[in-house]
């Protein structure tokens, strides 16, 4: 019995022995089961197929990336991140679709001393006074997208807007957002029991009553499909338009599609990327994403792909010093790698200066529906928290 | 004439119509054994279960050494000395037979928050426990699980589980049932033995029993009293033997 | 008060009660009259929505996908019912609580699997898509007054079934003493096989009404599952009666609340804690309408008679 | 007959080691002493958080085991007291409060005054009713925790100072890994012993007997309310202890804490292990934990798994692994 223990803890102690120079350990939080999942599947296949078109290597290091899986819950996610840190020992930490898993699992990276690059969450916590120096992020600050949308609203006249959203973290970052840049009045708002509500109908009733001129959504996964076929179902369609962030993308547009939902076709939103802005590196993932998939990426994915390549330019700025975490953070400081948003730049607070555009919902020229990009509504844009920061 | 023990007066239950206790009017007198007898049915069961406070009367009042206890609960009724039987045998069946008796001394002897000594090192809660065990002839038993005795065994155990309580009066609700002709005797002798200590209200199918431990005996049919009197009064009653008996034709 | 909106509210409130009732209809059967706690009951809802997603997209009708979901949910429900819960009868509830909530798991993870993570919608015919004008200015989606009008049907589908005919009788006496019921010679395991078949079938067809609004998704069963359960208790367990009222009360309260308890709060308190204590409020009513059910009446509102 | 047959025998050591749940209970207790020391050693600190982990959860499932194993009380809202003291403790940090002996005594002492709410009405109900009621009160107190924005509402509260024990010479320092693995692995060992003491003592007695025979516990005249309702009371101070130590642990709480399917997994941890046993809810957390830990690891599909196996430990393995391993001991007398 003790012989048997010994020989299991000696055999563990051979698996994690600490990492050689010559490989590199990303570890990417992200949600791998539950209803979350559909995102955390756009983000891994971007990770594997940017690990494919860089050949698995960083520099002259091997690439290895272990997946954590958060089960769309903070608790679980902090727990994952810890293993990722303390038991993979691994030299970065990536990932993090949601704000309240972020926020959750942050200090767990953070004391560690190592690198924590977000590649969607961007809550105004870690952008403001909580700013870190080894925290960076790959999207953009909750803010911003419903700023650009509050802008779209303003040049659309709108006076009177209805506000719906999801009561977490990011939920709360987009309708302050909107309210930073909207002018006219908010004459009602709904923040709704997330993830567990999936019908509105006592709310989309009450848009009914208040018959505004708009109204403003932010339901990132399933959550936007199903709001936005009972707002269809409700009669809103065509009657009070919907202005939406974070809601329309790759991965909800096929279910609207195949539920023949013309209704969505020419729907506004506003975002920093779509599958068809052009540059080289963006034109490349996407072909490559459809080509192997057979759908289009979604912004998640986008993002997942550019944190790849973000963390390989420093690499190979490093070689094999990675280890110095003051050197490793400089260098991905310098953001020199090519972004599929085009420029990219690091702000004082570290997450991206960057431009947001309004979008289209479209079909392709081979029907299927995708997003399309219209007009810049926010040039270079900084998020409003970076002004907090003391970095 | 003495102050009764137990002092029912016009109790009334009913099951969704069906009268299970009809203006029941009762006295059990200090050290008598009182016999309740009726065909299946006639409500015994019910009038033991109002008394133990198990079910709520409906209407009427049940006084005992003086006090009204109608609205009393269950345990309170046996704090005053109101200790029962089941007609199904009711004991803790998980544990040894003479970790239920002591149960019943602990219920006895006070309140049990008492969160830290042992219980079943107490001597405080095992002895008495034992000497009764010895008393109803279990000593022997004392330590094998209640729910392996034998039937016999396990109404013998309930019989002492009710004495530690230190009640007054026994409600004792066919304490015969399912036992053996030699057992039921040697059970009738116990009792009897109890009678100088305890009075005794006696649910009892076994006739033989009733006549032989009974100083007066209560016929129920439909939840009504039809006649209370002495064994010999009650042998001789007409009423009793078509009512009970159904001997109507024989009478007649 | 704006009368138009009370009234759809009221609406909306009556088609989450009926929605509730279908699903509690089942639940309370197989609680009162087998005695099983079965938190895999919204597991049926769920692959209920996925079957009516699947056979919708293949034969292109909705209403055919109902029809081929319906006997696949009542399939998948005997086969669980005699797979894993027939073992289970005779245990106790802990033991109940514990093997459903295993296959609560397996059912998530299954349908994971098989249908991925993102879940399917439902594409309705156009006319049902949209909303009808009603009598004074109200306007309702066509589809929700649909939920509401089958809803209403198995209702009374229901209430015939159970009041008038040779199963109902059997299951009422079921519901109120177990051992009688065995008494009259019936036999007992295909009794049970039935009403446990019967409750899947309609908790699959309450998953498959609202898979056209809100998609069939994973873990869709588990939030509404502990509402059903709210509604089944403040009903009491095994009545059926118990069950429409408690779904109709649990529905209208909860909808009520999500719609005017902010506005009303107003009155009282700021409108900054207004708008955050108005949403915890409303999340909140349902279970204090039930602790103060079973703090008045510990057996329900209608608890089945000859049970204690 | 002998005095002896009267009380029970005193075990001695060797009697009861040789029962297999104690020894190989004792055996755990003793391997997670161990780890702060062992485990750096072999490279393996992470191991140190999981099992400071699990003995968090074991003493939150001891708590449940109080009142379920020993008191019949199927409480399927039992998460919320872990809630209670993580989230009294967390206010309290958030409000500049982080004096041990201010912050200990009053979250267990808010443990305590809800549990005597929600037990007193709750434990007028029975059977489904029961465990339906005490859901609902812990949804309740979820929903709320979900609406406090002041303390992260749905987003979780970070717990930027642990606890401070400053006894006046010395300090116990908690911010220390290892001291607190220490203060949780003595508080587990504490919980322990004390529902040892709580199940044999006149209490217990009356709880346990309230569970095998209500209607002949009320019939000897106890009545069974009041005792239920304080071991429902001593049993959420106990989960409160598990909250406080996990929220000193994590320094992150949330709701989630509180929601319906934790409370699940605690009563599948003690059916797991061995309800109405000493050790059955330490074995089932660690059998618990350590099967999701290591089937989640192997593949993303393991409730695929899990689900089925806890049908099977229903179906089969009954009385736990306590159950199991009390069939190993060597046949001893009756």
């Amino acid at each position: 019995m003790f012989k048997t223990a010994l020989l299991a803890a000696s055999a563990l102690a051979l698996l994690s022995s600490p990492a050689l120079a010559e490989s590199i350990k990303i570890g990417f939080v992200t949600t791998l089961t539950t209803g979350g999942s559909v995102i955390g599947e756009d983000m891994r296949r971007s990770v594997e197929l940017a690990l494919i078109n860089m050949n698995l290597k960083m520099g002259d290091l091997d690439v290895e990336v272990i997946y954590g899986d958060d089960e769309f819950n903070p608790q679980k996610g902090r727990q994952v991140t810890e293993r990722l840190v303390k038991q993979q020992d691994v030299d970065i930490v990536a990932g993090y679709i949601w704000s309240n898993v972020l926020l959750a699992s942050a200090n767990v990276v953070l004391d560690a001393d190592k690198i924590l690059i977000s590649s969607n969450a961007g809550p105004s916590q870690l952008a403001g006074k909580g700013c870190n120096p080894n925290f960076f992020n790959v999207s953009w600050q909750n803010d911003q997208t419903p700023m650009a949308m509050g802008e779209v609203l303003n040049q659309k006249g709108v006076e009177n807007l209805y506000v719906i959203a999801p009561n977490y973290a990011a939920g709360k970052n987009m309708v302050a957002g909107v309210e930073r840049t909207f002018k006219g009045n908010i004459v009602g708002k709904d923040m709704t029991a997330w993830p567990d509500q999936l019908d509105w109908a006592a709310e989309l009733s009450k848009v009914k009553a208040a018959n505004p001129d708009g109204v403003f959504i932010f339901y990132p996964a399933r959550h936007g499909p199903a709001f936005i076929k009972q707002y269809q179902q409700a009669g809103l369609f065509g009657q009070i338009p919907l202005y939406s962030v974070f809601t329309l993308d790759s991965i909800s547009l096929p279910r609207f599609q195949e539920a023949k939902m013309e209704g969505v076709l020419g729907t506004i939103m506003t975002q920093f990327w779509a599958p068809d802005l052009d540059n080289e590196q963006n034109n490349r993932f996407v072909a490559d994403y459809r080509a192997k998939y057979g759908t289009y990426p979604a912004f998640y994915g986008a993002q997942a792909y550019d944190t790849m390549f973000l963390i390989k330019s420093a690499v190979e700025q490093l070689g094999t010093k990675i280890h110095d975490v003051d050197a490793f953070r400089a260098a991905i400081a310098k953001a020199d790698f090519p972004s599929v948003r085009g420029d990219f730049a690091f702000g004082n607070n570290q997450f991206p200066i960057q431009n947001f555009y309004s979008r289209e919902v479209v079909a392709d020229a081979d029907g299927n529906w995708t997003t399309s990009i219209r007009d810049l509504v926010l040039e270079k844009n900084q998020d409003p928290y970076a002004a907090e920061c003391a970095m | 004439m003495t102050e009764p023990l137990l002092a029912i007066r016009a109790l009334s239950k009913s099951f969704g119509g069906i009268a299970a206790a009809d203006n029941i009017e009762l006295d059990i007198l200090p050290g008598e054994i009182h016999a309740v007898i009726g065909p299946n049915g006639a409500g015994k069961t019910t009038l033991i279960n109002l008394l133990s406070g198990l079910l709520p009367a409906d209407a009427g009042t049940v006084h005992f050494n003086g006090v009204n206890i109608t609205k009393s609960s269950a345990p309170a009724r046996c704090r005053r000395g109101l200790a029962r039987s089941f007609q199904i045998t009711s004991i803790f069946r998980d544990v040894s037979a003479l970790d239920n008796v002591a149960l019943a001394i602990q219920a006895a002897a006070g309140h049990s928050f008492r969160l830290w000594r042992p219980a079943r090192t107490d001597p405080a809660l095992r002895d008495p426990a034992f000497a009764l065990l010895e008393q109803v002839g279990l000593a022997n038993r004392a330590n094998i699980r209640a729910g392996n005795l034998a039937h016999g065994e396990q109404r013998q155990l309930e019989i002492a589980m009710v004495l530690a309580t230190g009640p007054k009066l026994l409600l004792l609700d066919e304490p015969m049932a399912g036992m053996g002709t030699e057992e039921s005797e040697r059970l009738i002798t116990f009792l009897a033995g109890l009678k100088a200590k305890y009075t005794m209200l006696l649910i009892e199918h076994d006739m033989d029993a009733v006549f032989a431990l009974a100083d007066r005996i209560t016929v129920l049919v439909y939840g009504r009293v039809i006649a209370t009197g002495t064994p010999s009064e009650i042998r001789a009653n007409t009423d009793v033997r078509r009512a009970y008996l159904g001997e109507d034709e024989a009478v007649a | 008060m704006n009368y138009v909106l009370l009234a759809e509210q009221f609406l909306n409130g009556i088609q989450l009660g009926l929605l509730l009732f279908l699903l509690s209809a089942g639940l309370t059967l197989v609680f009162g009259i087998m005695d099983l706690v079965n938190l895999a009951h919204g597991s049926l809802y769920m692959i209920g929505a996925f079957f009516a997603a699947t056979f919708t997209a293949l034969t292109g009708s909705f209403l055919i996908g109902v029809l081929l979901a319906l006997p696949a949910t009542l399939v998948v429900g005997i086969v669980v019912e005699i797979v894993v819960l027939r073992t289970l009868y005779a245990r106790n509830h802990l033991d109940h609580v514990l093997a459903t909530f295993g296959l609560i798991l397996f059912f998530n993870e299954l349908v994971r699997v098989v249908w991925g993570p993102a879940g399917m919608s439902i594409p309705l015919p156009a006319a049902l898509d949209v909303s009808v004008s009603l009598l004074f200015g109200i306007t309702y989606p066509i589809y929700r007054i649909v939920i509401i009008l089958v809803s209403l049907a198995v209702a009374v589908g229901l209430y015939f079934l159970i009041s008038r005919t040779r199963i109902g009788m059997l299951i009422r006496a079921g519901a109120s003493n177990r051992t009688m019921a065995g008494a009259l010679g019936v036999n007992i395991p295909r009794l049970f096989t039935l009403i446990f078949g019967l409750g899947a079938a309609l908790a699959g067809l309450a998953g498959m009404m609202i898979a056209p609004v809100t998609q069939a998704s994973i873990g869709m069963g588990e939030q509404i599952l502990i509402f059903a359960f709210v509604v089944i208790v403040i009903g009491g367990i095994g009545s059926i009666r118990g069950a429409l009222v408690g779904a109709l009360l649990i529905g209208i309260i909860d909808t009520m609340g999500r719609s005017f308890l902010d506005v009303l709060l107003l009155v009282v308190i700021s409108p900054a804690a207004a708008e955050t204590a108005g949403p915890a409020l409303s999340s909140m009513m349902i279970y204090i309408l039930m602790a103060l059910v079973l703090a008045i009446r510990p057996q329900g509102l209608f608890p089945p008679r000859g049970r204690q | 007959m002998t005095q002896t047959s009267k009380s029970q025998r005193p075990q001695n050591l060797w009697a009861r080691l040789r029962d297999s749940r104690t020894s190989v209970s004792l055996l755990l207790l003793a391997i997670a002493a161990a780890t702060p020391l062992a485990a750096p050693a072999l490279g393996q600190s992470f191991y140190v958080d999981v099992i400071a982990r699990i003995m968090i959860w074991a003493i939150a499932a001891t708590s449940l085991n109080l009142i379920l194993g020993y008191g019949g009380m199927v409480s399927f809202g039992h998460a919320v007291y872990l809630g209670i003291g993580a989230y009294a403790m967390g206010i309290m940090a958030t409000e500049g409060i982080t004096n041990g002996f201010i912050q200990w005594p009053l979250a267990l002492l808010l443990c305590g005054f809800f549990a005597l709410i929600f037990g007193a009405i709750s434990l007028r109900t029975k059977g489904v009713y029961f465990i339906m009621i005490t859901l609902a009160f812990g949804q309740m107190l979820f929903f709320l925790g979900i609406s406090v924005e002041r303390y992260g509402s749905d987003d979780g509260l970070l717990i930027f100072t642990r606890s401070e024990f400053d006894l006046g010479f010395a300090e116990l320092d908690l911010s220390n890994g290892t001291t607190l693995y220490y203060v949780i692995w003595a508080s587990l060992i504490g919980c322990i012993y004390l529902s040892h003491r709580i199940v044999n003592s006149r209490f217990g007695m009356v709880l346990r007997g309230a569970m095998s025979n209500e209607t002949r516990m009320q019939a000897i005249g106890v009545p069974t309310y009041r005792y239920r309702l304080a071991a429902f009371v001593i049993a959420g101070m106990m989960a409160g202890l598990a909250g406080l130590l996990s929220a000193n642990f994590e320094r992150f709480i949330s709701p989630d804490m509180m929601n319906w399917p934790r409370s699940g997994e605690l009563i599948v941890m003690i059916v797991l292990g061995g309800m109405g046993t000493l050790f059955g809810p330490v074995l089932g957390s660690v059998a618990f934990l350590m099967l999701s830990e290591l089937l989640s690891t192997w593949t993303e599909k393991w409730h695929l798994i899990f689900g089925p196996f806890l049908i099977l430990v229903v179906l089969f393995a009954r009385g736990g692994l306590a159950g199991m391993l009390e069939r190993l001991n060597p046949r001893s007398d009756p």
